[in-house]
């Protein structure tokens, strides 16, 4: 094993990593009920790094809700579970580099015209609960009505339903509903880049130094790369692809960045 | 049973009736004469109240007939049942008052409900009954504020409003304590006493004595005897109507 | 769970979003108890009178929703409905689950309070030939429903409380808008405390009436 | 309806209903234990000790269970507790179950005849003799069907695990759809929350049919023959 | 009350005892002689319950004492009340047997618990106090087999198993049928014939005139009268007692 392996990974002797398990391609459940997905992936490289054995990651389900309360009560040691580093949070968790970035798209009815985010004005915009959209939407967009979800699945069914007007995600999040169902477009809105990070403990320096090298090697190696094709095709493929691999329009930056 | 020349106004033949397999009536065959007193009397479980249920259409027969003014009205239809009921009070052990009305309103429901009488005619006929039971005070208390005893006496006002022809009682002082028991037993006999047809499921033998004019004895769902007070006090007929006279005093 | 222990000035700055959460729980609640009771009597009616076909279904809609978890009948019921072609938001199909959930409590809490009523009671009605559904009007449901009242505002309360399930499919009721906030800002114990002064204040207040409404009836009832 | 939804994945469905069982027998158990608890306490004659008990009682009580389950999760850290999902929701469940037990046990050792009580000081018996041999099985019989009205409902509960994670039958339901959705398409929700709601309705029913027969096991000897 | 020359096996003096406001006993005196067989009488809410069961310990008393075979026992513990109590039977209205034991438990459980008996020696004792009241096959059924009149045999005999000196009957027939009442009078005769003390309190006027040595007359509280049988049914000293007397014939 490495030589630099972080207090808490050698006191620890595993990988304690929480992981959605409802949200594929990046995790979730198959069905003998074992974790899958580009996350799941990543969080076995660092295992097998660490260890040796990939075998030693061990999974946690959270959800957008419990996320954090999971870190911070101590059941898992790090979080890779889509979540974007904000200043609220950065209260609470530390965060490592981004792995991956997103743009954040609006999901519509085919043949419904949508330019910018304003054009929702006084109709009903579906995100998801936690996500750094509906903060985002919430704040800068007060005449907008929010409905917030749970799940993805709900929000594309309320949203076929004409419960609602557009559905607020990533573009990564949006693409399958529009690669699968063909009454499903996603509109010209988008508004700013969202990046994903996995994130540790307050001050748990040594294991986010840590995961922050596996980044940058998992980027090298193409370990994200194989990843990301395993999980995906398509539309969908080529953007995920960009968002590990590539640099963002708006020339953010992948390190510690935050959104506001 | 002695025939007698005027027509009965109830009569019964060979009633029988059975909960499940237990046969509760085996033939009963009574006749009473309109203007009656009857006493009914019978150790527990004998099928007093059964019977007298079954006069009233409360219970379904399963055979025999009931004859009430020369009709026959066996098998009625329900609707049918509602107006023969009409025309006889039935008063039973536990206090039936309404809870949720007053006394004024328990008595003029039903007349008023079901058109038998006018909202006033029937407001003056209650006073007038409340005043003869002495609770004419009592007109807008509810059925809780009550002792038991007067409760009982408004359930027997309250059935004799419709002023019916054969009046029912079951056991009708059988809850109250032994005090007030003479006093409703009083009521009874002096609301019987001109001419109405009545018919009491009683183990009260000092009323039997003085009030009835004809006891009725029934053992096992029959009538063992029936005669009047003082041959059945003194000299029943039957060894069964004996011991029970016996363990009564 | 950071900074300060508790932070007043969080609570203060987060109170009108929790308002607003609470007042969708009064609403909700208020609508769903009506409903709920409305449905025990049309169905306890209609067991009581034997509706041949209708008392089937009553029966099988009791059953059911006594039997299954809450929170299935609502994630069901939101994507269900549709598939039949019913378009309702997540406000309205919550307002039905729930409705219809503490419908079959209140219609059981009724049955429960009509086959426990004295039968002397309804024999003393037809022996004065009372005509049947005058009897079941005027004197069985009265009578019944003063028996039940304590029964149903169990039933009440319950609906109310368990509105705060509708969180699951995004009706922003006050345990939304606090969880929402603590998925936010991981403020735990500030908002936790509002929840718990939010829903103590709607039970008490829920007592306060139910005391008054059995005294109300009771009056010239009970010994 | 795609069935196949169902059986592809009924390996999966099982293990999901496996933590369900396990949620609910734990919570079943714990519960019991604390209403024993509270519920004697609540009877006793020592007045601090009752009115301590009743108003813990009435806390968890009147406050959603929903809310309980968040409390329980997110608020054992500030005691120093580590729970996870599983963990907190058989906690919140065991807690809430507990004080309406304990209400329900309270009211069966009331609901015995206070001449029993009588009989047995008339008849110089210890009070402790009683105490267990008296009122306790007179006690149990009452307060069974209570009981199995509180058993349902804490069946019922064991989905409000799958609000904070715990992947019991409805969240494993979610995953499905989700997993399902994301590979095949299609609308899964409405099948396989049919098939949930089928299985509770299936396990709730037999819960039902169980308490019957325990009544009926406990109430041999007082009903009339 | 006349003076008697031996010492009374239990007395009362000024025995005084409220419920909240309200006063129940206002200084009863009483004392029963060794042998003797007390009626208690009087109308309802006279305070012949309460008095009956503050002389068991069963209700703790405001003032006053009681003296049991020349000791006072007003304050004891509880712990030696209940050595007093299985001395003294005591049967209530509504038949109290423990509906889930057998009827042959519910006759040894006290005795052998509180080791009074052996096992062996209470149940002979059971079988034989069983046959003597005519139930020695009802050993092992349970109380809601068995009619009223029987559950309440089996209350009396459970209260003879600890062979006491004194037996308090707290209207042990008013829940039974009439018919199955002389049945438990007689079985109470039978028992307390031998020398038995008893206090009975009832309200069965001919089981008073039969078998009572002295009557004691409660009104509000007091003890209004106490005297033979004949002399309170047929010259009752007071006018609150012949109003009572006349009212149950
Ligand atoms: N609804 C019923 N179902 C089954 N059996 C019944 C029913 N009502 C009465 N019985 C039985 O029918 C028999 C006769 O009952 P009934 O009430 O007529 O007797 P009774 O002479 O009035 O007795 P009591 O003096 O105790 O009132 C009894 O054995 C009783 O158990
Ligand atoms: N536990 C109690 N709490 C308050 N009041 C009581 C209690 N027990 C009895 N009383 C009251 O005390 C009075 C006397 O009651 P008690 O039972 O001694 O009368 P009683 O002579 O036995 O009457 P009955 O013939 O009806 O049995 C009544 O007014 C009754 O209401
Ligand atoms: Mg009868
Ligand atoms: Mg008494």
């Amino acid at each position: 094993a490495d030589a630099a392996l972080p207090e808490t990974l050698s006191h620890a002797g595993q990988l304690n990593v929480g992981v959605k398990c409802d949200a594929p391609p990046a995790a979730f459940l198959n069905a003998q009920g074992k974790p899958e997905g580009i996350d799941v992936d990543f969080a076995r490289y660092i295992a097998k790094n660490a260890f040796g054995d990939p075998g030693k990651a061990v999974f946690t389900c959270v959800t957008s809700a419990t996320r954090m309360q999971m870190l911070i009560s101590g059941k898992v040691d790090l979080v890779i579970a889509t979540m974007s580093p904000t200043d609220e949070r950065k209260r609470v968790v530390d965060f490592a580099d981004s792995t991956n970035w997103g743009a954040s798209g609006v999901l519509v009815r085919r043949g419904e015209q949508y330019n910018k985010l304003e054009d929702f004005n006084g109709k009903t915009l579906l995100s998801m609960k936690g996500g750094w959209q509906a903060q985002y939407v919430r704040k800068n967009y007060p005449d907008i009505h929010l409905v917030l979800l749970d799940s993805m699945n709900d929000a594309i069914t309320a949203l076929q339903q004409h419960r609602a007007d557009g559905l607020t995600e990533d573009v990564k999040a949006l693409l399958p509903a529009v690669a699968r169902d063909p009454d499903m477009q996603l509109s010209n809105v988008s508004f700013g880049i969202s990046w994903g990070a996995p994130a540790v403990r307050r001050g748990d320096d040594g294991l986010r130094n840590y995961v922050n090298r596996m980044i940058a090697q998992a980027r090298q190696d193409g370990t994200f790369e194989q990843a990301v094709k395993k999980f995906t095709s398509g539309r969908l493929q080529e953007a995920v692809l960009n968002g590990y691999l590539t640099a963002p329009p708006d020339g953010s930056s992948s390190v510690n960045t935050v959104l506001r | 049973m002695p025939e007698t020349k005027e027509a009965p106004i109830i009569e019964t033949r060979a009633l029988r009736k059975s909960y499940g397999e237990l046969e509760v009536l085996r033939g009963v065959d009574l006749s009473v004469q309109a203007g009656e007193r009857i006493v009914v009397m019978g150790s527990s479980g004998s099928g007093k109240s059964t019977f007298i249920r079954c006069l009233n259409g409360l219970e379904k027969i399963a055979g025999g007939s009931i004859v009430y003014k020369g009709r026959d009205i066996t098998s009625l239809s329900e609707k049918a049942w509602r107006d023969v009921r009409r025309n006889m009070g039935m008063v039973f052990q536990d206090y039936s008052l309404f809870p949720h009305f007053t006394v004024l309103r328990n008595l003029c429901f039903a007349p008023v409900r079901e058109k038998v009488l006018s909202c006033e005619d029937a407001d003056t006929r209650a006073r007038a009954l409340l005043k003869r039971v002495g609770l004419y005070d009592k007109a807008d208390a509810y059925p809780a504020q009550l002792s038991g005893g007067q409760q009982q006496r408004i359930a027997i006002v309250r059935s004799m409003m419709m002023q019916p022809d054969v009046m029912l009682f079951d056991e009708p002082t059988s809850a109250l304590d032994p005090e007030t028991v003479s006093e409703v037993l009083a009521i009874i006999d002096d609301l019987t006493a001109d001419g109405l047809t009545s018919i009491v499921v009683t183990h009260e033998t000092g009323f039997a004595r003085r009030c009835a004019d004809r006891i009725v004895f029934m053992d096992q769902g029959t009538v063992l005897e029936s005669s009047p007070p003082d041959v059945f006090f003194d000299r029943p007929a039957t060894e069964r109507a004996r011991r029970f006279v016996a363990n009564h005093k | 769970m950071t900074g300060t222990f508790f932070d007043w000035h969080y609570l203060w700055d987060a109170t009108p979003l929790l308002l607003t959460g609470l007042r969708l729980t009064v609403v909700l609640a208020c609508a769903c108890i009506a409903a709920s009771i409305a449905i025990g009597y049309i169905g306890v009616t209609i067991l009581f009178l034997e509706v041949p076909v209708l008392r089937r279904l009553v029966r099988g809609y009791i059953a059911l929703f006594r039997s299954t978890p809450l929170l299935v009948q609502i994630f069901f019921f939101y994507f269900g409905l549709p598939e039949i072609g019913v378009r309702v938001d997540a406000l309205t199909s919550g307002i039905i689950v729930l409705s219809l959930w503490g419908g079959a409590y209140q219609l059981e809490n009724l049955r429960g309070a009509v086959d426990s009523l004295p039968r002397r009671l309804i024999e003393a009605a037809r022996s004065l030939g009372l005509h049947p559904l005058r009897t079941y009007c005027f004197i069985i449901l009265p009578v019944a429903t003063r028996t039940v009242v304590p029964a149903m505002m169990n039933t009440a309360v319950s609906t109310t409380k368990n509105s705060a399930l509708l969180t699951a499919i995004g009706v922003p009721e006050l345990t939304y808008v606090a969880m929402d906030n603590i998925a936010n800002s991981a403020r735990g114990l500030e908002n936790f405390f509002a929840l718990f002064v939010g829903y103590l204040i709607i039970v008490a207040v829920m007592s306060c009436m139910s005391s008054l409404v059995e005294a109300r009836l009771g009056r010239g009832f009970a010994r | 309806m795609s069935l196949h939804l169902i059986t592809d994945n009924a390996g999966f469905f099982l293990h999901a209903a496996r933590l369900s069982a396990f949620i609910f027998l734990m919570s079943v158990l714990c519960s019991t234990v604390i209403s024993l608890g509270f519920g004697g306490i609540a009877t006793s004659q020592i007045g601090f000790l009752r009115v301590g008990a009743r108003a813990i009682i009435e806390f968890f009580r009147d406050v959603p269970l929903i809310v309980s389950v968040f409390f329980v999760f997110f608020g054992a850290p500030m005691f120093g507790l580590q729970l996870g999902p599983v963990e907190a929701t058989i906690v919140s469940l065991s807690l809430w179950g507990g004080a309406n037990g304990a209400e329900i046990v309270r009211g069966g050792i009331c609901a015995v005849p206070r001449h029993q009580l009588e009989s047995c000081r008339a008849l110089g018996v210890r009070g402790i003799d009683a105490f267990f041999f008296i009122v306790v099985p007179q006690a149990i019989r009452p307060v069974i069907p209570a009981y199995a009205g509180l058993c349902t409902i804490l069946l019922q509960s064991t989905s409000l695990g799958a609000l904070i994670g715990a992947t019991e039958l409805l969240k494993g339901a979610q995953i499905v759809i989700e997993r399902s959705a994301y590979f095949h398409g299609g609308m899964p929700g409405i099948t396989v929350y049919t098939f949930i709601l089928l299985v509770y309705l299936a396990a709730g029913t037999l819960l039902m049919r169980g308490t019957r027969k325990l009544e009926k096991v406990f109430g041999a000897p007082v009903r009339r023959s």
